[in-house]
């Protein structure tokens, strides 16, 4: 009873648009991802994350955009549990080496067209880890990547441009692979 | 006349056989005689039944009705066959320097068809038991023939245990007597005088006197708790003896045991010893079901099952009425049939492996094939399977007691399922699987085995037919009994 | 129609001396194998096409009566031919034909190995005891016939006869088929003591006049005797054991025909000799079925033996049956006749259709079994891609066994459900809910067969071959093809054009009951209890068939992208994909295990070895996980304590002493002695 | 013959097409219920047709019956879609079978899609057709008894003459039993469809999927179809909950009108029972597998319940 | 008077044969146990002899003589020489101590009158009353063949039985006919004969002649 009561009495936390300069910027960016996913994914994006080796820094703040205040699903966008069901793969840490060759096939298991977005300073760089005996490399250095956000960690809205960001991308090369 | 050669034949093989030392002579005057025996025998039987008569010979001493013609038709049958598989067996298990145990195989083998044939075909009920007695000292030094101490052993107490019981059947013979003589004065120790007089016998002696002789021709029938020197003496003897002994000598017991019941049975109704027999029939089959449950000797398992048999049959009879009896005698023919092939069966099995052990005892049906099969079949007919004469014998004993005792038959029948356990059980193990490394392969004693095709064909052609003349002379058989 | 006595008499002769022919020619052929082989089976499926037209010409209307009384000598042989007896021809013979096409490929094998003449031989004694046991009209003919049937397939369970498994199978099959006999037998002759006769007809005649305690005697004997036959639970703990042991084209007839012979008898006594009877025995044998089917499905379920789980699948499919025949039963109590013949309908339809997925199901099994040489599921996989016609096969016959449409399967469950949900006209709260109950076991049964068969099918054939042996299956052979399509065919066309049986059916259940069932048919539609219930099962197929091919093109007008690509399973990235992965049939039991613990009890056992420098290093894990059974626990294994340890004990009397011997000799004297007195 | 064939039309249509708004308004409700936003109601029709444009990649492991289930899972839908009564009690292909054959129907759906859970080879996969299986089966009993529940009140199993006889009482809502057999039919309806506390439709853990686990080797157009097909599926079941148990507004002919304001009253209906599930799911979680038989014997225990009630409380 | 003092004398004469199974029971050492069987068997003979005079039968008289013949002279001269050729023998206890087996040899006493009562009664023999005793020397003897370990006394106990048995016969109906006597004369001599070639072979077996050696064969 509790539960439906407070079902009830909680409004919708969602922020609307314009509130905070933040917010507002956060809803521009998801305006322009929708308008790019619209035309390449019918405004619909299933997200595969992996773990390449990050300290999970990154995956705090991705799982932030699950959440009823940043409420990922309202833009179509939708994270899943099977490489076979993406479309994006989101890609965190340094790749280490144990993590290199799951990562290839992860790409390789996701049906094309496909994204890969590497999200936060280790996935572009090692970060601080480079160097590091069981770094294998960035993620670019494992499969091809659309976009890079950096940051330790980035933001929710941050890692929402850097999908944004990719989509831009990827509509390049699709016209590239149309056009062969 | 014909009787008194039919007694004559097997005494003075037996006689002549002692006195030989060329052992193929005595081999051929064993197999002629049984030949001999057994054309005399079916000659009397057939005249027997025939003309629907019975044959009186040596002042009346000697007397052959229908019930007579069928024992002795087994007897002589059965001789004539396990003589046959003898040569063969005893050439096998006594070479040349055993000559005087193969002469006292012979000899006696002749003796102890010579005393069977007395105590069936003999008026008498005196001289039937001094036969039976005789049956005993024929056959003590058969089951001691190889003179181990196991065989030792078994012939002991098959010696005492038989004497004994055979001496308190005496006692009843005499009260029998007692109660004929008393009751119309002289009379003589004839079946055919104390059946004419039997309804004015003493039922109170009577009573006695049948107890005295269930103890003690059920000793010999080999009926529980009687029976305990039976699977001793059976397992120990030569093969062709203890198929002797098994098919036939056991229901000589049960011939002098029914002559009795039927005197009795005019004198104090058919239900006194209806109870007696059906108590002591399903104690028998329990005992043996039993026994066959976990038995580990092949022919023990065997001697057991006709502890078994002898319990159905005596169910038949107690059952009684005209179907009772008439099953009970056809078990008697089906069980003699198929426990003489299997023992002597049994012979080639413990040539083959040396063994009585069922255990050790593997791969049957792949060492010797023919052997293998025929021990197989002879099993299924025991466990009264079709198409096989038992089948239709214990059918036709059940239907009668489902009709009389409803419950006594479906102990019986339970009983019976328990047995099926215990012999599969042990038939399983021993025709399957794969035979020793070291066996050779093939069968023993292959022409020995002729003979037995005899058993197999009457029992299958029993299972599916009952020839009219069979028939014939079951109903005047049960007629002698009053049936 | 009318079929004269002439052609079905020389149908019955040609049938019986095929099968004679096949014997005593593979016999006399004992030392050519090969030869033998053919001899035998060639004859037998020469014997099997004629039965399967005397079983139609009686179902036409044909009728036949033969009696020799120079044979079994009391009463003679009596024989004879109605719908009943037509049916269960139809029966075997469906099932017996694709086996010996079958066998004709499969015991090849066996050539060298086993003795292939006695096989040949018992094969043919087989299929002509069954034959003829159906056709028995007087107790002795049935019962001499019965015992024939479970001899000569005791001899076709011994065929892999060096195997000790083989030898218990046999011994425990032969002793229950033999404790079933007991009680026939007993039955029987309480029977024709109480009516007077030995003949069937008397029987029937005389049976209004068999009352009270005598009656319900009879009825539980029988019902006893053929139960332990038909392998109802708690009498089928041969069945699991005999069937698998035995080749596989023999375990389709025992498993496909030969328990259905249990359930002809009890349709036998409950519809003809007994006519009729109290309430509770049509209780009784729904609440038996209940248990058989539900029990036997969650046998089926935990075991890894490819064909031991089909045998369970037998008890379950017997329960389903026996829903068809008790519902049956029941009606008739309460004068429903037309009820009654719906139920028992559905009844002989799943037996029709039991015998053909299951004999499709032995066969396929066979198949596996002799392309990989296990019958452990554990070990196959990926046969599909190694097997794949057997695979259709098998998965046709698994769809079928599972009751699903458009296979025979579901025609007979459909109908059983409807028989049962029609009980509701029967004026007894309690039978209500007995039916009620009933309803939700076979549901309950229906949904754990798709399970299991989801398990048999999916372990077995998809995936990744689990063991070399899978790894180098290879396709069976012609033969064994050729009689698995057949039967797989069959499936189809039973599921999809029911009215060709029915029409046979109706007319038989009305010849036993005197009214015509509850239930119209055409070509394309049946309707039971007026309008309770309709199924148009070949609109069914047709419609799913149109839509099938319908969606693609749709794709395609809809410019979907078909482009596939290959690439390896997903295993959260891992770095090879092997068969260990995958999920084994025991892991997919497992929750089936847990729920239903209280039934399996199961044994679990853990044994971890450590590497022996460090406990958090693991040499091998071996789990297992194994069910145990209730009845060999609490019935048959104390029965069986019981009567080993009583018969030691009694094996103490022969003790070996022979003075020991001489007091019983005394006692047994003196004790009678006293009594006479 | 052409009423017919429109009628038939308009059925599949509705539920082909709807479904995926059932799917969408479901997931919305939730949302909100759940103080967000979420996704469009139309997201579900955006997410079909994306699919359709993505290869199909497939495992190397599998079989021809890999491929073959999504088409034949729809398939069913689509039949099922033509015989469940959903405007008129008259529906025309409603001799293809009654209730029962429904519910077969839909299980040779299951039966091949927990096929093609094994087919790939990975442990998820069987996994998740073990789990589904057992909640098939433990469903099945509740099912039928909940069905001879509702044959016993208007002595029919015919969908359509359900749905007329119903019509036809109108004290229906007082009858305990009715009531009772509502409550268990809704609650395998929730057990079918894979919803809440049965399964968690939208879980991303792997160990705890029941559906999701059969369905993780599928992409592209298959994913798409099954997806559907589950879409379709829910769709039906609150169909046959709305019209078998509150069978207002049905038509009775094959008229324009009746026809128009028995869809009202079906979008009416359905879409009150989504309202249901969807609150139904934000107020429970999902309870663990071993507690999930308990669930469906609750249930069982209510359509027996509704059985006897029938039978002792006439 | 002859008539008068025949029952009683066949009384004093059954009695005594069956007092000297009792003696039997007691008496442990094998030569002296022969000696009580020769003795029963004298008892028995003189017994038939009476009889045999009071019926004035000749061929019961015969059968007196044979019987004092074969079982006072030749047998337990048989029995003699087995005892010789087998030597000492160890003295082993029976199963049933004397003074416990004398008492159930009493028990049996009382039993075979209880049996017997019915034919005492419908008997108008003179020697009726004695019928009871001889059935004790049967039941006596088989009892013995149950308690005694050796195979030689268990013979004894099996030749008093049919001394026993004898005696009933002779009581009862003064004796069976004369060829079943003279058959059953000769079943019991070549009893006695193969028994005594069986002690041989035990005692060559098993190196002594204790029954309870053999308990090879069970079950």
């Amino acid at each position: 009873m509790t539960l439906v009561k407070k079902i009830w009495t909680t409004p919708v936390v969602t922020e609307p648009q314009g509130v905070i300069i933040e917010d507002a910027q956060i809803e521009i960016i998801a305006r322009q991802i929708d308008e790019r996913a619209r035309k390449l994914f019918g405004r619909s994006l299933h997200i595969r994350e992996v773990d390449a080796g990050s300290c999970n820094g990154c995956e705090i703040e991705i799982v932030a955009l699950n959440n009823p205040y940043y409420d990922l699903e309202r833009f179509g966008l939708h994270f899943v549990a099977s490489p076979r069901h993406a479309d994006c793969l989101l890609v965190t840490g340094p790749v280490t080496r144990n993590m290199a060759d799951p990562l290839r096939r992860t790409y390789e298991a996701t049906p094309g067209p496909k994204l890969v977005v590497a999200v936060g300073d280790c996935a572009r760089d090692c970060g601080v880890f480079a160097g590091g005996y069981g770094v294998f490399g960035p993620v670019s250095a494992v499969v091809p990547v659309d976009v890079v956000v950096a940051g330790c960690p980035p933001t929710p809205p941050m890692i929402l441009s850097g999908i944004l960001a990719a989509l831009e991308k990827r509509e390049q090369r699709q016209v590239e692979i149309t056009q062969q | 006349m014909i009787l008194a050669t039919l007694l004559l034949i097997p005494a003075l093989a037996a006689g002549s056989i002692a006195l030989l030392r060329n052992r193929r002579l005595m081999e051929t005057v064993h197999a002629l005689a049984a030949l001999a025996t057994l054309g005399t025998g079916l000659t009397a039987a057939i005249r027997v039944w025939r003309g629907k008569t019975e044959i009186i010979a040596l002042d009346h001493l000697l007397r052959a009705d229908a019930l007579s013609a069928l024992m002795v038709t087994l007897v002589t049958l059965l001789g004539a066959i396990a003589a046959i598989y003898g040569l063969g067996y005893i050439r096998a298990e006594f070479d040349a320097e055993h000559t005087k145990q193969a002469r006292m195989f012979f000899s006696l083998s002749q003796v102890f068809i010579f005393t069977m044939l007395l105590a069936v075909t003999t008026d008498n009920l005196g001289v039937m038991w001094v036969a039976i007695e005789a049956t005993t000292l024929a056959t003590v030094f058969l089951v001691n023939l190889h003179n181990t101490q196991n065989s030792l052993e078994a012939a002991y107490k098959y010696l005492i245990l038989s004497s004994v019981g055979i001496a308190l059947a005496f006692i009843g013979t005499v009260l029998m007597y007692y109660a004929g003589s008393a009751g119309s004065g002289e009379i003589a120790v004839n079946w055919t005088s104390l059946h004419a007089a039997a309804s004015r016998l003493n039922p109170q002696v009577v009573r006695l006197a049948f107890v005295f002789i269930l103890v003690g021709y059920g000793t010999k029938a080999g009926l529980a708790p009687m029976h305990t020197w039976l699977p001793d003496a059976h397992s120990e003897a030569p093969a062709p003896i203890s198929a002797l002994m098994s098919g036939v000598l056991l229901n000589v017991g049960l011939y002098a045991l029914v002559r009795f019941k039927a005197v009795v049975d005019i004198t104090l109704g058919s239900g006194y010893s209806s109870r007696l027999l059906m108590g002591i029939g399903l104690l028998s089959l329990a005992v043996a079901s039993a026994f066959l449950l976990t038995q580990r000797n092949y022919k023990r398992m065997l001697a057991y099952s006709s502890v078994e048999h002898m319990g159905i049959i005596c169910l038949g009879l107690g059952f009684g009425g005209y179907w009772g009896v008439f099953g009970a005698l056809l078990h008697v023919i089906n069980h003699a049939l198929s426990k003489s092939l299997l023992f002597m069966l049994s012979g080639n099995i413990l040539l083959k492996y040396r063994t009585t052990d069922i255990r050790r005892v593997r791969g049957l049906l792949r060492a010797s094939p023919l052997t293998g099969g025929a021990f197989l079949a002879g099993t299924l007919a025991l466990m009264g399977l079709p198409p096989f004469g038992p089948f239709i014998s214990e059918f036709i004993i059940f239907r009668a007691g489902i009709e009389s005792n409803a419950w006594v038959a479906v102990i019986g029948i339970a009983l019976l399922v328990v047995v099926f356990a215990g012999m599969l059980a042990s038939v399983n193990q021993m025709l399957y699987g794969e035979p020793p490394d070291k066996l050779e392969r093939g069968d023993v004693l292959k022409w020995s085995m002729t003979p037995l095709a005899v058993n197999f064909v009457l029992l299958v052609a029993l299972g599916l037919t009952l020839p009219s003349a069979l028939t014939n002379a079951l109903k005047q058989a049960i007629a002698v009994l009053g049936g | 129609m009318t079929i004269n006595e002439a052609l079905m008499l020389n149908l019955l002769a040609g049938m019986l001396s095929s099968f004679g022919a096949g014997a005593i020619g593979a016999l006399l052929c004992a030392r050519w194998p090969r030869a033998a082989r053919v001899v035998g089976h060639t004859f037998a499926l020469l014997g099997a096409l004629l039965a399967l037209g005397l079983g139609l010409a009686g179902l036409a209307g044909g009728t036949v009566s033969v009696s020799i009384a120079q044979v079994l000598p009391i009463g003679g042989v009596a024989l004879g031919v109605d719908r009943l007896s037509a049916f269960f021809i139809l029966v075997i013979a469906v099932a017996a034909v694709p086996s010996a096409i079958y066998a004709l490929g499969y015991t090849r094998e066996y050539e060298g190995r086993y003795s292939l003449a006695g096989m040949g031989a018992a094969l043919n004694l087989f299929l002509a005891s069954m034959s003829l046991v159906v056709m028995a009209r007087n107790a002795l003919t049935f019962l001499a016939l019965w015992e024939a049937m479970s001899l000569a397939s005791y001899f076709l369970v011994m065929t892999e006869r060096d195997d000790r498994e083989t030898e218990r199978a046999g011994w425990l099959y032969f002793v229950m088929t033999h404790a079933g006999f007991a009680c026939l037998l007993v039955g029987f002759l309480l029977l024709s003591h109480a009516t007077g006769s030995m003949e069937f007809a008397g029987w029937q005649a005389g049976a209004a006049a068999v009352t009270g305690t005598t009656r319900n005697l009879v009825f539980i004997l029988l019902a006893v005797g053929f139960g332990s036959k038909a392998g109802v639970i708690p009498l089928h703990i041969w069945l699991p054991q005999a069937h698998p042991a035995a080749p596989s084209h023999v375990s389709a007839l025992m498993s496909g025909v030969m328990i259905k012979l249990g359930i002809y008898g009890l349709v036998r006594v409950g519809f003809d000799w007994l006519s009729g009877g109290p309430a509770w025995w049509g209780g009784a044998l729904l609440l038996v079925a209940a248990i058989s089917a539900v029990l036997g499905v969650l046998y089926a379920l935990v075991e890894h033996d490819l064909k031991r789980l089909l045998a369970y699948h037998s008890v379950e499919n017997i329960g389903i049956i026996l829903f068809g025949v008790g519902g049956g039963m029941l009606f008739q109590t309460y004068h429903l006749p037309a009820l009654a013949g719906l139920a028992l309908i559905a009844g002989l339809y799943h037996t029709l259709n039991h015998a053909v997925f299951k004999s499709l199901l032995f066969m396929g099994a066979g198949a596996v079994l002799h392309a990989t040489h296990t019958r452990n599921m554990e070990e196959m996989g990926g046969l599909i891609k190694r097997m794949p016609q057997t695979a259709v096969f098998f998965l046709i016959g698994s769809v079928a066994i599972a009751a699903l449409p458009p296979f025979n399967g579901f025609i007979s469950e459909w109908l059983t459900f409807q028989s049962l949900l029609l009980s509701f006209q029967i004026p007894d709260k309690a039978v209500n809910l007995t039916f009620a109950l009933s309803v939700a076991a076979l549901a309950l049964t229906s949904g754990l067969a798709a399970a299991c068969f989801i398990k048999a099918f999916g372990i077995s054939f998809l995936a990744l071959p689990r063991s070399e042996h899978a790894e180098s299956a290879r396709e069976v052979g012609f033969s064994m093809r050729a009689a698995m399509a057949l039967l797989a065919v069959a499936c189809l066309v039973l599921g999809v054009a029911p009215f060709t049986v029915l029409k046979f059916l109706s007319k038989t259940t009305s010849e036993l009951l005197g009214a015509t069932p509850d239930m119209q048919f055409t070509w394309n539609r049946i309707v039971t209890g007026g309008s309770f219930a309709t199924v148009s099962p070949l609109w069914i197929a047709v419609a799913l068939a149109a839509l099938l091919a319908s969606i693609p093109i749709t794709l395609r007008v809809f410019r979907a992208n078909t482009a596939r690509r290959y690439y390896e399973t997903w295993g959260c990235g891992r770095a090879v994909q092997t068969a260990r992965f995958e999920y084994t049939a025991t892991s997919f039991a497992n929750p089936f295990k847990r729920v239903f613990s209280v039934l399996y009890r199961p044994v679990k056992e853990l044994a971890i070895e450590f590497h022996p420098e460090s406990r958090f290093f693991v040499r091998t894990i071996s789990y297992s996980n194994e069910a145990r059974s209730i009845f060999d626990d609490a019935i048959y294994g104390p029965l069986n304590r019981m009567l080993r340890s009583f018969a030691q004990r009694v094996r103490l009397l022969q003790s070996g002493n022979v003075n020991v011997y001489l007091l019983y000799i005394l006692v047994a004297l003196v004790v009678l002695l006293v009594i006479a007195r | 013959m052409t009423a017919s064939i429109l009628i038939e039309a308009i059925q599949l249509l509705i539920v082909a097409l709807a479904a995926p708004l059932l799917v969408g308004s479901v997931r919305k409700l939730k949302a909100r219920l759940q103080g967000r936003r979420g996704a469009s109601v139309f997201q579900p029709y955006r997410d079909l047709r994306k699919l359709l444009v993505k290869e199909a990649v497939i495992s190397e492991n599998t079989s021809w019956i890999f491929r073959f289930t999504p088409y034949l899972v729809a398939s069913v839908m689509l039949l099922s879609s033509l015989v469940v009564p959903m405007l008129t009690t008259r529906t025309p292909l409603g001799f293809t079978g009654n209730i029962i054959v429904l519910m077969y129907l839909l299980l040779l759906a299951t039966f091949f899609l927990a096929l093609a859970g094994l087919d790939a080879g990975s442990a998820f996969g069987g996994m998740g057709s073990s789990r589904e299986m057992i909640i098939a089966a433990l469903a099945e009993p509740t099912v039928m008894i909940a069905i001879f529940a509702i044959a016993l009140r208007v002595g029919s199993t015919s969908l359509d003459e359900i749905v007329r006889r119903g019509a036809d009482d109108s004290l229906l809502l007082l009858n305990p039993g009715h009531l009772l057999a509502f409550v268990a039919f809704f609650i395998v309806a929730l057990a079918e469809t894979g919803r809440l506390p049965v399964d968690n439709p939208a879980t991303h853990l792997e160990l705890t999927m029941i559906h999701e686990a059969m369905i993780l080797e599928y992409s592209g157009r298959h994913l798409a179809l099954i997806e559907w097909a589950a879409g379709m599926k829910l769709f039906l079941f609150l169909t046959l909950l709305s019209n078998l148990f509150f069978p207002w507004g049905v038509a009775r002919t094959l008229e324009p009108l009746p026809v128009a304001i028995a869809f009202a009253a079906l979008a009416l209906k359905v879409g009150a029972l989504a309202a249901a599930v969807a609150i139904l799911e934000t107020s429970i979680a999902k309870l663990r597998l071993f507690r999930v038989p308990e669930l469906l014997s609750g249930s069982f225990t209510l359509a027996l319940l509704a059985v006897i009630s029938f039978f002792f409380v006439r | 008077m002859f008539v008068e003092i025949f029952p009683k004398l066949v009384n004093l004469l059954a009695s005594l044969a069956v007092g000297t199974a009792f003696l039997l029971i007691a008496r442990r050492d094998l030569r002296g146990q022969v000696r009580l069987f020769a003795a029963q068997s004298f008892f028995v003979s003189i017994l038939a002899g009476v009889i045999a005079v009071f019926a004035r039968s000749a061929e019961l008289f015969a059968v007196a003589l044979g019987l004092a013949l074969l079982k006072v002279f030749i047998i337990p001269a048989i029995l003699n020489r087995a005892v010789s050729r087998i030597g000492l023998q160890r003295a082993v206890a029976p199963y049933l101590g004397a003074p416990a087996a004398l008492f159930v040899s009493g028990v049996l006493v009382a039993l075979a009158f209880y049996v017997m009562a019915p034919i005492t009664a419908s008997n108008p023999l003179p020697t009726a009353d004695a019928v009871p005793v001889a059935f004790a020397g049967v039941l006596i003897g088989a009892f013995i063949t149950v308690i005694r370990r050796r195979a030689l006394t268990q013979i004894l106990g099996f030749l008093m039985l049919e001394n026993g048995i004898f005696l009933l016969a002779l009581l009862a109906t003064y004796g069976v006919p004369f060829i079943v006597e003279i058959g059953v004369f000769l079943d019991v001599l070549v009893a006695v004969l193969i028994m005594e070639v069986f002690i041989y072979r035990i005692k060559e077996n098993f190196d002594s002649i204790e029954v309870g050696e053999m308990g090879r064969l069970k079950g």
